[in-house]
């Protein structure tokens, strides 16, 4: 489903990610884990398009993604909520919302966004910039949401949303990935959440995958201790 | 005498640059330049005042003023009006209905100078208006927008409309200004006849040594916490706000500092060119100064210096060479300067110059970041920090 | 209507709406001297409005906030700064193109004046609390790189760095260990628990496992009201609180 | 030879033995490369029929062409260099007054000579410069007394650009119309270079009812100006209007249409019936093109250089001092000039007829006043200042 | 000035009127195509000025063609010319997106200097094709002239062909911007191209596009004020001020702060006018625009969001 090998990024001079490859599969959720700074959202913005990369690999469902730029990318099936949230702060909830529906098959928001999220519903005629800062998170993963992806990336979801939003938003992953058999892609901190949704895990370290292991191969501890060495 | 090379001159390789800017100026111009050609550079030395003092207030105060042009010209203009006295004695003006005033006025139907050229008789009070008119028309405009909170391109405009405001007062108002004329035909500073050859000399002598001057002025306000502060203002002005700053103050202050310093740039262009006009304080000219230092390299004090000289060398020679098509050269010369060296002459310098130097060596080992574009303020400043604390610990 | 109080920070009755939208609403808090307090609610519940409001970036509709029993709403924001309140934004907040140490020495409190920063000069005091700020902040041997390489993690102790810098009294940190590594959180934990030795902090959270590492008195804020307050298990407990925030 | 170097050239002017270099010192960049195209070509096709004929004193003039780009602080720069720089003979050049006063001290102090083509204020009098255009007296005093007469006009309305011409030209105007005319003035206003909008001086023209619109509305700021007032409906048939500022140079943008019918105050038009401006608007048309239209000061700069000859020729030198000299004898003549027959003033003027033409749809005026002699240049005029 | 009816002096002040709303449907048509470059883009198209000019020699061209070629089409040439010189325009502008501007969104300042830059070589452009003098087209005789509601009132022709020209215009801007996906995507882009780029907006072209239809509504602009003046090469440069006051007064981002601001504008400046010098009425107008800036920092109709 999505494949990607020998991938390489850096900044100039300095490489960031070294030669990483990896499988994930349709319905498949992969965690990466890592410290700060050891290259998760480099990782995330190469696979995206957003930064330069080199890559022998880089296919979604055998289609080839390399050397294509984002929103071709997002054409073939991959979508991607930020960190940092990246919302468009001068346009209203909607039309943040909106900005996704070119690509996906639907017309108009669906009903289970606004649901998942009733907040933006209510807030949908406000500024973008306007909401509180969990509010534009979810907003932004509405807006990954509604382009129907095959893979979709998320870089640090949970960051600034309430628990039990958290939760909701696991369950929501955990529903869409069997019912459209998606590939999630997701790196995060708070290891419950990584716990309640990752099939498989992965650390990160300095640029390079260093470990792996199914979820239900490891605990909370276990991974508590990879990423603190 | 560390403190002043670390400073004023931006340490070694600024003492270098500085040096090198100083040879250029005060030595080989002088020899190499038959004496027209030396005052047609002292003229454009005067517009470098100008960009020196936009690299201070936009390269790293970040405000971009489209209203330079208003600082020069009312240096300029204030310089214009003591000569003008001057020359307007009784006796040069005895064919006008009211000799002894300036022949614009008389034109114009004025029997009486106006009061406000009245002060402008003193040379003491001459010399403190080209310092303070601009300082504290900087001041106000400052005040009313900075505290106000008005910034980026509304500044900009804001700028911009203020020159409009003032052109057109002139134009407008000819009977105390000169309107669109300006005031020309000046002839003597205190009875010392500025139009010989030996006044030109001096005139651009003096010039060079008070652009040196502001330049190390310049150079210490940047190496100082305040140039910090500017730094980080552009990047962040909330964060400065919440460290305890009163950021509007900064920026008044380094927008009056940056109208002085042209307001000095306008007044050694009246003594070097013997006039002054509406046409050197309009839209055009305040842009053309804001171009000078982009050539040059908007954070560099030395690179606007070679900005403006290459631009208008450019400007002369095409213009006698391709009269007709000089404008195609001129558009082409700002287009690929943005395009292709966008931290302008110092960052050319800083790309290719300065890698082969030895001087590489004692940079810091880090890479240097790719917006700052100026090694010698640059270097100094991320070095300098533990330097600094070093050296001030020895003496 | 206010009154002369032992609280360091008192808070009574503050309102603010956007356009008719009332973000924070009647609200009455007071924080002691010395005291770690953590705040936590709903997305959109006020958190961080209410610290722009304490901070002086929003204006109040109506109350008053009184820090040492001077009241600070009339007041702007670097002078509220200079009161000693220090705030870390949500989305860290540093100068991307100084190097941390500059970061650190132009956040200092002396030296603010405009002639002030242009004769200001570095002392042994300064470049001592700049090397236990970064010691603090684990920024020691990155005090010569430039801020903007930093990573996400980095930066937030950056800031908290920034505001060590400026010895405020009271510490406002608005979601400080957001996008933080667990280890990253523990120490930021430890961190904290150093920091309020001798000043009030003002914590907004959304991690519990972090909140219960720190927390001694936690408040709870729905819809611009109080929701709730008290210690942490009696907080966490509390059905109105797992209903709108945590989630059962 | 006849004229040896050494002898008619003891000021280290540009001279050699068969050349002679002059200047010439016109906007070709800017706002003002509209008006100055034509005087620059007309300069142009005056040296080079003068070097046709054999040149001047045996030799072939040659041309440093500089850009005052319509900036008057590059005006200077460029008549210094070629006053010091290039050691130019003569300079032909300039346009606005604006720039004649910004060159002129440069001129002054290193002792060149400026042949100025535009009509202008007057006020002025340089050793150093030769005025082949009108002074004010000479275009207004004629034309108000025209428009006094054949009109019978009583109310006037005043209007032009903001600069000194305009402001010199209307005071004198203001003076001779209340004072000598006993007429009146019902309105004053000045509108900034290309300002486009006229609307409400056209509501204020249309409140005051002037006899005649007297207007000295300079360079683009014309096309919309006549345009705006035809739209008014305020036209050759309801309404008097004289104009000092529009030659067939302007005429070309306005469009005939919307002048049909105004008048203009000048000393030249294309259309002078007579055998030396036929052969000038011929050489003229061969030389730029069928298409193209001659002005009033395109023909004031065409006279430049003939003056200039003439003077040498007198002077037997190239010496400014000497052409100077000879030039303030009074006796300096054309009888060749495209206008009729131009004489030199002692006053640095030339005397010459002051014509009224009344525009046609084809751009081209009929005039339909001519001065019954020529006219003496007066550029301080008493009474009037 | 005391001898004339009450009747002209309702008929003076119906046609100041109309002097003020003709000013501002130019000073609108002058704005609206910088409120989408500047406003939404933040490319500070110095150049702007040149493209208004380029649509007004594009009109020219096509008034000499048909009075040289089809004469008896004169009447209706105008329609064709407003079209020509959008497209003129547009694809100058297109293209110059291409090899200029695209490099230099992170650089928004620069594109002043490189727009500058443009603007010089367009100046040059039109010297040296048309020549240094002002040209104007032929216009059609309907035109022309005034339409007279009463005998005393005359309401030019062309002002009111500004007027109506400004008004499909602006809606059309309107409903672009505002009621389109395109104008979604515009407005996305401009806000965080990388972001949009990765909701699968595409970017580049869209901002081509955005640039290429800025610049085209600066060629109908042109079109429009061969009515009122003539056009000559450095024609542009007269208008780039004005037109950047409009756009950042009524704060850059809002299309309906650009309306609001050129009316405040043109009313202040034409009320003023009546009564003062014009230049005095300008100083007043501008003074009072930086005081209004003073109280509203970012324009009259700045779109506030939390920082
Ligand atoms: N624009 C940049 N230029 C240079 N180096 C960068 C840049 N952005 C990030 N880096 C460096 O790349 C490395 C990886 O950064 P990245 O942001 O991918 O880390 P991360 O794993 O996402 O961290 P976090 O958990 O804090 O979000 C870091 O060491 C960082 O310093
Ligand atoms: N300028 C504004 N205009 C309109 N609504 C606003 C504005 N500022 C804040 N709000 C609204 O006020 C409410 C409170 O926002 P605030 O940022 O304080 O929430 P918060 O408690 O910090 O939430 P989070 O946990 O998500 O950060 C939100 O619903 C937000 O949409
Ligand atoms: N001399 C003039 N018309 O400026
Ligand atoms: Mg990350
Ligand atoms: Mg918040």
């Amino acid at each position: 489903m999505f494949e990607v090998e020998n991938l390489q990024v850096s900044y100039g001079q300095s490489q960031v990610i070294h030669d990483i490859s990896f499988k994930a599969n349709p319905n498949e959720t992969l965690a990466i884990m890592g410290r700060n700074g050891m290259g998760k959202t480099t990782l995330f913005k190469s696979l995206m398009g957003i930064l330069p990369s080199s890559a022998s690999k880089l296919e979604v469902a055998g289609v080839d993604l390399l050397g294509n730029e984002s929103y071709q990318r997002v054409a073939k099936g991959v979508a991607y909520v930020p960190q940092g949230r990246m919302i468009f702060p001068n346009l209203t909830v909607k039309e943040n919302i909106e900005t996704g529906l070119k690509v996906g098959k639907y017309k108009e928001i669906p009903d289970e966004i606004y649901s998942l999220f009733p907040v933006l519903h209510d807030m949908r005629h406000r500024k973008g910039g306007n909401l509180s800062g969990g509010q534009q998170q979810q907003l932004a993963i509405a807006r990954a949401l509604v382009t129907n992806p095959k893979v979709l990336l998320l870089d640090e979801p949970t960051e600034g949303i309430q628990p039990s939003i958290i939760k909701d938003i696991a369950k929501v992953l955990n529903e869409i990935r069997k019912m459209r058999d998606i590939t999630i892609i997701v790196s995060e901190q708070v290891l419950s959440f990584t716990m309640e949704i990752a099939d498989r895990i992965i650390v990160i370290e300095k640029g390079k995958f260093i470990h792996e292991d199914l979820r239900e191969a490891v605990d909370a501890d276990k991974i508590k201790k990879y990423l603190t060495v | 005498m560390n403190f002043f090379i670390e400073r004023f001159l931006g340490g070694k390789q600024g003492a270098v640059a500085i040096g090198i800017l100083a040879l250029l100026i005060l030595v080989i111009f002088p020899l190499a330049l038959d004496l027209f050609r030396l005052n047609l550079v002292g003229k454009y030395l005067t517009f470098a005042f100008a960009a020196v003092g936009l690299v201070l207030l936009w390269g790293y105060g970040g405000i971009l003023s489209l209203g330079q042009g208003v600082f020069f010209g009312l240096g300029g203009y204030a310089m214009a009006m003591f000569l003008k006295l001057e020359a307007s004695d009784p006796e040069s003006t005895a064919i006008q209905t009211t000799p002894g005033i300036p022949d614009f006025m008389d034109w114009n139907q004025l029997y009486e100078l106006p009061w406000f050229w009245v002060p402008f008789e003193s040379f003491t009070f001459t010399l403190l208006a080209i310092l303070v008119l601009p300082a504290l028309f900087a001041y106000i405009i400052g005040v009313a927008m900075f505290k106000r909170r008005v910034g980026g391109v509304y500044f900009a405009i804001i700028t911009q409309v203020i020159a409009v405001i003032l052109t057109v007062l002139i134009v407008g108002q000819q009977g105390f200004t000169g309107g669109i004329n300006g005031i020309t035909d000046l002839r003597t500073l205190n009875g010392w006849d500025i139009r010989t050859d030996s006044a030109k000399y001096i005139l651009y002598f003096i010039n060079a040594l008070l652009l040196l001057a502001v330049i190390m002025i310049s150079r210490f306000v940047l190496t100082s916490k305040f140039g910090r502060l500017l730094l980080a203002m552009k990047d962040k002005e909330d964060r400065v706000r919440f460290s305890g700053y009163d950021v509007s103050n900064f920026k008044i202050f380094i927008f009056c500092l940056s109208a002085v310093i042209s307001a000095i740039g306008g007044a050694m262009f009246t003594l070097q060119v013997g006039f002054m006009s509406p046409s050197l304080l309009g839209v055009v000219p305040s842009i053309e100064m804001v171009i000078f230092a982009a050539v040059g390299g908007r954070m560099s004090l030395i690179g606007v210096v070679y900005g403006t000289l290459l631009i208008n060398f450019g400007k002369t020679g095409f213009s006698e060479t391709f009269p007709e098509l000089w404008l195609f050269f001129m558009g082409g010369l700002f287009i690929a300067v943005v395009m292709f060296f966008p931290n302008g002459l110092a960052g050319i310098y800083n790309k290719y110059v300065s890698k082969l130097a030895f001087l590489q060596r004692y940079l810091p080992a880090i890479k240097l970041p790719k917006s700052k574009a100026d090694t010698q303020s640059n270097a100094s400043s991320s070095a300098s920090t533990s330097d600094n604390a070093a050296e001030g610990a020895k003496s | 209507m206010s009154t002369n109080t032992d609280f360091l920070l008192a808070i009574e009755d503050l309102t603010v709406s956007f356009d008719g939208f009332k973000a924070v609403d009647s609200l009455t808090m007071y924080i002691d001297k010395n005291e770690l307090r953590v705040i936590i609610g709903p997305n959109g519940a006020g958190k961080t409005t209410l610290l722009d409001l304490i901070c002086g970036k929003t204006k109040a509709s109506g109350g008053s906030i009184q820090f040492k029993n001077q009241e600070i709403t009339k007041l702007v924001e670097h002078q509220i700064t200079r009161v000693g309140i220090g705030r870390k934004f949500q989305t860290p907040s540093i100068y991307e193109n100084l190097t941390v140490y500059q970061n650190l020495e132009v956040s200092y409190s002396e030296g603010r004046s405009v002639l002030g920063s242009l004769f200001f000069k570095s002392t042994p005091k300064l470049e001592a609390l700049i090397e236990e700020v970064a010691s603090d902040i684990q920024l020691t041997e990155l005090l010569d790189t430039e801020a903007g390489v930093l990573s996400h993690g980095q930066k937030q102790w950056l800031e908290i760095g920034m505001l060590l810098m400026q010895e405020p009294e009271l510490l406002m940190l608005d979601e400080p260990v957001a996008g933080m590594s667990a280890k990253e959180r523990d120490e930021t934990a430890e961190l904290l628990n150093r920091l309020c030795k001798n000043r009030s902090v003002i914590v907004i959270e959304h991690d519990m496992e972090f909140v219960k590492k720190i927390a001694r008195k936690v408040t709870v804020l729905h819809q611009g009201k109080i929701l709730a307050e008290g210690a942490m298990e009696k907080v966490q407990a509390d059905e109105k609180v797992i209903e709108v925030y945590l989630g059962h | 030879t006849e004229f040896p170097t050494a002898e008619v050239n003891t000021t280290g002017l540009a001279v050699t033995d068969d050349t002679v270099t002059v200047g010439i010192l016109h906007s070709l960049t800017g706002t003002m490369a509209i008006s100055e195209t034509g005087a620059q070509e007309a300069e142009r096709l005056a040296i080079k029929q003068i070097n046709e004929s054999g040149g001047i004193l045996g030799r072939q003039i040659r041309v440093i062409r500089e850009d005052g780009a319509s900036d008057w602080p590059t005006f200077a720069e460029k008549a210094r260099k070629l006053l010091i720089n290039d050691k130019v003979a003569a300079v032909f050049g300039c346009w606005t007054s604006a720039s004649r006063k910004a060159v002129l001290p440069v001129f002054e102090q290193h002792n060149g000579i400026l042949y100025y083509p535009t009509f202008y204020e007057g006020l002025e009098q340089s050793k150093n410069v030769i005025y082949t255009g009108q002074e004010a007296t000479q275009q207004i005093l004629a034309g108000l007394d025209w428009v006094a007469e054949e009109k019978g006009a009583k109310t006037y309305f005043l209007i032009g650009s903001d600069y000194i011409w305009p402001r010199t030209s209307m005071k004198i105007a203001r003076i001779h119309i209340e004072q000598v005319l006993g007429g009146r003035v019902v309105g004053e206003e000045y509108k900034p270079l290309g300002d486009t909008q006229f609307g409400s001086i056209i509501n204020r023209i249309r409140l005051r009812k002037p006899d005649v619109i007297f207007a000295a509305v300079v360079g683009g700021s014309n096309v919309a100006w006549f345009r705006q007032l035809n739209a008014a409906g305020i036209n050759s048939d309801n309404q008097t209007l004289l104009t000092l500022s529009v030659t067939e140079d302007e005429v070309l943008g306005i469009g005939g249409e919307n002048l049909e019918g105004f008048y203009s105050v000048m000393k030249y038009f294309q259309s002078l019936d007579n055998p030396n401006n036929k052969a000038f608007v011929e050489a003229f048309k061969a030389e730029y093109g069928e298409d193209s239209v001659i002005g009033d000061v395109t023909q004031a700069a065409y006279l430049g250089p003939w003056l200039w000859k003439a003077a040498v020729e007198k002077a037997g030198s190239f010496d400014i001092d000497k052409i100077v000299e000879v030039s303030r004898t009074g006796e300096i003549e054309l009888d060749t000039a495209p206008e009729g027959y131009v004489r030199l003033h002692p006053n640095h003027h030339l005397w010459s007829y002051t014509r009224i033409g009344k525009w046609n749809r084809d751009g081209q005026a009929t005039v339909v006043y001519e001065s019954p002699e020529l006219i003496e240049p007066n550029p301080f005029p008493e009474g009037y200042q | 000035m005391g001898d004339f009816t009450f009747q002209e002096l309702t008929s003076i002040l119906a046609m100041q009127g109309f002097v003020g709303i003709s000013l501002f449907s130019v000073l609108l048509l002058m704005a609206l195509g910088l409120a989408i470059i500047f406003g939404q883009m933040g490319v500070i198209n110095m150049a702007h000025g040149e493209f208004m000019a380029l649509g007004a020699y594009t009109t020219y061209m096509l008034s000499m063609f048909t009075r040289t070629h089809y004469p008896e089409l004169m009447p209706y040439y105008f329609f064709f010319a407003i079209i020509a010189s959008f497209l003129v325009a547009g694809i100058v502008g297109y293209l110059t997106e291409f090899a200029l501007i695209r490099h230099l969104y992170k650089r928004p300042l620069d594109t002043l200097l490189a727009t500058w830059g443009l603007s010089l070589i367009m100046q040059q452009m039109f010297r040296t094709f048309f020549g240094s003098r002002e040209v104007s087209p032929a216009l059609p005789d309907w035109l022309m002239g005034s339409w007279m509601p009463t005998d005393s009132i005359f309401i030019p022709i062309n002002g009111m062909f500004v007027l109506g020209l400004t008004t499909v215009v602006t809606f059309a801007v309107y409903y672009l911007m505002y009621r389109s996906s395109w104008g979604l995507n515009v407005r996305a882009t401009t806000q965080n191209r990388v972001m949009s780029g990765a909701v699968g907006i595409n970017t580049k072209q869209v901002d081509r596009l955005t640039f290429a239809l800025g610049c085209g509504i600066a060629g109908i602009a042109g079109a429009a004020f061969t009515t009122i003046a003539s056009t000559g090469p450095t024609t542009g440069s007269l208008y780039i001020v004005d037109t950047f006051m409009v756009v950042v007064f009524g704060g850059a981002a809002s299309l309906f702060g650009t309306i609001a601001s050129a009316f405040t504008i043109a009313q202040a400046q034409s009320i003023l006018e009546f009564f003062i010098s014009s230049s005095m009425a300008k100083v007043l107008t501008l003074l009072t625009l930086i005081i209004i800036l003073m109280i509203r920092p970012e324009g009259l109709f700045a779109s506030k969001v939390r920082k």
